[in-house]
């Protein structure tokens, strides 16, 4: 089975025991995104301190991949600046995009490099990608708010 | 395994050329997708590119041959479709590009009375009116009817679920009242397989004066459906769940009704007389059939029809039910399995919809994908029924005339699998 | 008869199975009504059967490998449609079941404007405003339009027709107003062949603040079309016209305007979130795309873009201007015979409409179609403009990549031929 | 060619010199028709006494089998009871949806048998009803009229 490519051991592990789950305050910007195909949702919350994420909070129901992708995008953007996190958020975007194609950085991606079995799936691509999006979007509007 | 008697013969998956292909690593593929879409057998196929080779021309406009021999493929096609469906006058078939467009030409043409005239006033919706649908609709029988309510300011109600996946009709002497303007139901849930007890319903309904509109995107393939009997005004359904192309569904609609209703979407070979200032419009169906049809579709759907005639509607249903009781029997005996759906085979399709503890339907799915076994997952666009049962998403297995009890088997075993690969057994 | 260096190889015809059929009395068969619908090549219905022997599924809904594999045709073939009418951004092209429902979607989705918040109020259309089309207008490009104003109390006006077959100009800047919220013009006629200022018109109406929706039905099948170039908002064509199947169509909008719209037809697949009391819609494309759509027909309208795309979209407008230059001097011979549209060439497409003293359109079909020569006879779904030229109806030979000066010669002697069967000359 | 199986020689006598055409008074009904493919169409009007045809005056615009179809229609008709009328108009239909198989009865007929070869062009069959619809429309108004 290639089930192991796609579901390695660094997915299923953060999938069983998610990091920085639940929602906190302070926050500047909250969001609710959903998969429309599937119907997984995640809700989330940006706090920034100047230009850097403090914290990210959510509260998701969905599956393995989408589950593990927001704690590992969570581990990745916290303590980042907002430049540095986009950079990375970039990164994964393309990585998920390249069909297994690509080599991926792991200085930059850390576990996140895990997810490289999941871009050969492009019905699993936007599980991976829901926790990203969500986080992008309330960052922008944190921004926004600031500013 | 037992071989049931009420079976069709296992041979018949030979008549349809994908399902002889092989998916992941070389594995025989094993398709319990055909909720979303059936395949097609070589007839189909055969008789649409016969069309395109010998026959094709825009039909109702020319006066040469071919256009002659395509309007004949087209009507007799429709003739075909409509005796397979118990309709007596062939005008009451109206071809549209699926299901959905079938059910949004009733609700559009609903709304349009506003503006057509005092013939078409048995038509009219508005505040104080109420359109009544059921919590287990399709999206495609159910967001119609909340946009035609948000044009017309009309209310939207419907019936709830039970906990066994049956329409809660304990309501129903309020639900169906003088306020009533339609009622939209499924035939079949796309989800739980659950069977309406459309008659009944339907009885209460035109008591009230209220129009039926019948969802029968899930029946027409896989029961016999004879629209005489069932009491409804208007059926809807798709041309690719029933062995047929892609590109094509059907409206039946009473005549009388039809002939009263205004048009939805207008343009060439659905008018009378066209004039810069206005214009008037063909009787059924040609009214609600504007611009070249999809006519060499209408000729493989044809085709899908007499291949369901041939091995008989009756040995369709008798197959499927066979499937489902063992299936289901299967099913339960999976630990951490729960179904969504009456958990017998009475009254109910061969749709297979479940959640199974500690493993979300997606990555179920992809593990059943991985063993070369298609079923689909996540809501199967019926959002609020799944929100009714506490299910983010859910595992469909539904069948169809090519599958066999060792499909199900499989089903089962990729189950297993899944939970020992996930840990939760 | 001489071989002009534009024309394309004889031999094309071999790619098109239809064309080596024979007709009444053995009759090999003349087809020049291609402006109705287009025959297929073998590329075409081989695109279509490959992806219903080996992918077909039911795409953006399953996570399955048929699944994926099908919504990756569907997409690509998206992608390919996109990029033939020069489109760079995909989400642009919205797949409908013919032009005639393009226009319908752009016509409907302003009236729902009335009812979907402020968000849409820049499509609100109402008493007071106006909107623009011409009197050349195909059905498709009229009857919406009629029906706009009927629902939402705007004013329908039009451009003339001069008597040479071109769009009379010299109103336009009355016509062209602050009112105007929508003009609606074909870039091609389906009767007099005249190519249509496009840019000219669009650049006046845009200054005014007006849509602008092209009906590009007969052109984008038979010129070079560049959705960059023509300055219009939306764009409406048909597969069945241009090589492809039956039951597509497409409707190009600019994506701005088209993720601001209200939905038209609605059901699954173009929501975000549904319940029971309200729903929210994708972004385009699927906004637009309720229900399993016409799969194996996009991958098939896909292979016919690329197989003009081979030929070269150049090429074949040079092909068909060099017929239809000759095919206007074999006519302009014969006595008797008047024809309807430009008498030259220039800025004007391989459609001859006209009329012969004392024979009727459909006795001259009639006659050409015992010959082995498929025409068209009637009004061709452009009623007002028959009456504009007091013909009752025309005789319409339509060219496409296929046909050949000889095709252009029976014609003319299958004219002659009627006139002495019926005793004219 | 097998165009003078359609166009049999009393179909063109009667397409060049029609018979009672023309629109004449007195008349208690008149209607219009059209075929909506083609744009022919027919405007007609009937006078009745009692349940005798007494007259049927007709303008029309159209080809040769519609034109002419008017024509004889008109020489059947005029002078007959309604009933006996109809009768005959039901004949015409039968052997127009006949696509050539039924030996139309001349002494019912009379030069309407001449249709017989359009009935096997399904496209030409609307031209050949064209005036009789128009007539039994127009015949059954001047009845609802008269009661
Ligand atoms: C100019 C023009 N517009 C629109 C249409 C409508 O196309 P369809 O009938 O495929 O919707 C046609 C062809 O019938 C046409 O020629
Ligand atoms: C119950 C039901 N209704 C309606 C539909 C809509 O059918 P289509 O998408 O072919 O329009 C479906 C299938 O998707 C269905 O299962």
């Amino acid at each position: 089975m290639q089930l192991e490519s796609m579901y390695q051991e660094i997915i299923l592990d953060h999938y069983r025991r998610p990091h920085h789950k639940g929602l906190r305050e302070p926050y500047e910007a909250e969001v609710h995104h959903v998969n429309p195909t599937c119907g997984d949702e995640v809700t989330l919350r940006v706090h920034l301190v100047g230009d850097v994420i403090e914290d990210v909070s959510y509260e998701s129901l969905g599956c393995s991949i989408s589950q593990a992708s927001a704690s590992v995008m969570s581990d990745l953007v916290i303590g980042k600046s907002v430049k540095d996190a986009m950079t990375i958020g970039d990164e994964f975007l393309a990585l998920m995009q390249s069909r297994g194609s690509v080599e991926p950085d792991e200085d930059v991606l850390e576990d996140a490099v895990a997810f490289v079995g999941v871009s050969k799936y492009p019905a699993r691509i936007k599980c991976a990608l829901l926790g990203w999006m969500a986080w992008k979007d309330a960052t922008s509007r944190a921004l926004e708010t600031a500013s | 395994m037992v071989a049931l008697p009420a079976l069709l013969p296992e041979e018949l998956k030979k008549d349809f050329p994908i399902l002889s292909r092989t998916v992941r690593g070389g594995r025989p593929l094993i398709y319990l997708d055909s909720g979303a879409t059936s395949q097609k057998p070589r007839q189909v196929l055969d008789a649409e590119r016969e069309f395109y080779e010998q026959r094709n021309a825009a039909v109702h406009r020319g006066a040469h041959l071919l256009a002659e021999e395509a309007t004949e493929a087209f009507e007799g096609a429709r003739a075909t479709i409509a005796h397979f469906i118990g309709a007596t006058d062939v005008r009451e078939v109206v071809f549209t590009k699926n299901a959905t467009e079938s059910i949004n030409l009733v609700a559009y043409s609903l709304s349009n009375a506003a503006t057509s005239g005092s013939s078409a006033s048995r038509f009219l919706v508005g505040p104080g009116d109420e359109i009544l649908v059921t919590e287990m609709e399709h999206h495609a029988n159910l967001v119609p009817w909340q946009q035609l309510c948000q044009r017309t300011g009309a209310t939207l109600r419907w019936f709830g679920v039970t906990d066994e996946g049956r329409l809660d009709l304990s309501q129903i002497d309020e639900l169906i009242n003088e306020r009533t303007k339609l009622v939209a139901m499924t035939h079949q849930s796309n989800v739980l397989g659950t069977v309406l007890p459309v008659q009944e319903i339907a009885a209460k309904a035109r008591a009230a004066g209220a129009l039926i509109v019948l969802d029968a995107a899930q029946s027409v393939p896989h029961i016999p459906v004879d629209v005489a009997d069932l009491g409804v005004d208007f059926l809807a359904f798709s041309g690719h769940k029933m062995l047929g192309p892609s590109g094509i569904g059907v409206l039946w609609g009473r005549y009388d009704l039809l002939a009263a209703m205004p048009p939805f979407i207008t343009g060439g070979s659905m008018i009378e007389v066209v004039r810069m200032e206005a214009t008037t419009f063909m009787p059924p169906p040609q009214r609600f059939e504007a611009g070249v049809p999809m006519t060499a579709q209408a000729v493989g759907l044809a085709a899908a029809c007499d291949y369901l005639t041939e091995l008989g509607m009756d040995r369709v249903a008798a197959h499927e039910h066979a499937l489902t009781e063992y299936g289901l029997a299967k099913l339960a005996e999976i630990p951490g399995l729960r179904l969504i759906g009456p958990s017998t085979a009475e009254s109910r399709g061969g749709t297979l919809a479940f959640v199974v503890d500690g493993v979300h339907s997606h990555d179920l799915g992809q593990v059943l994908d991985e063993l070369g076994i298609a079923v689909r997952v996540g809501h199967h666009c019926a959002w609020p029924l799944h929100r009714r049962f506490q299910a983010q998403a859910t595992t469909r297995a539904s069948l169809y005339l090519y599958n066999t009890l060792p499909d199900l088997d499989a089903l089962a075993d990729g189950v297993r699998e899944a939970q020992k690969f996930f840990g939760t057994v």
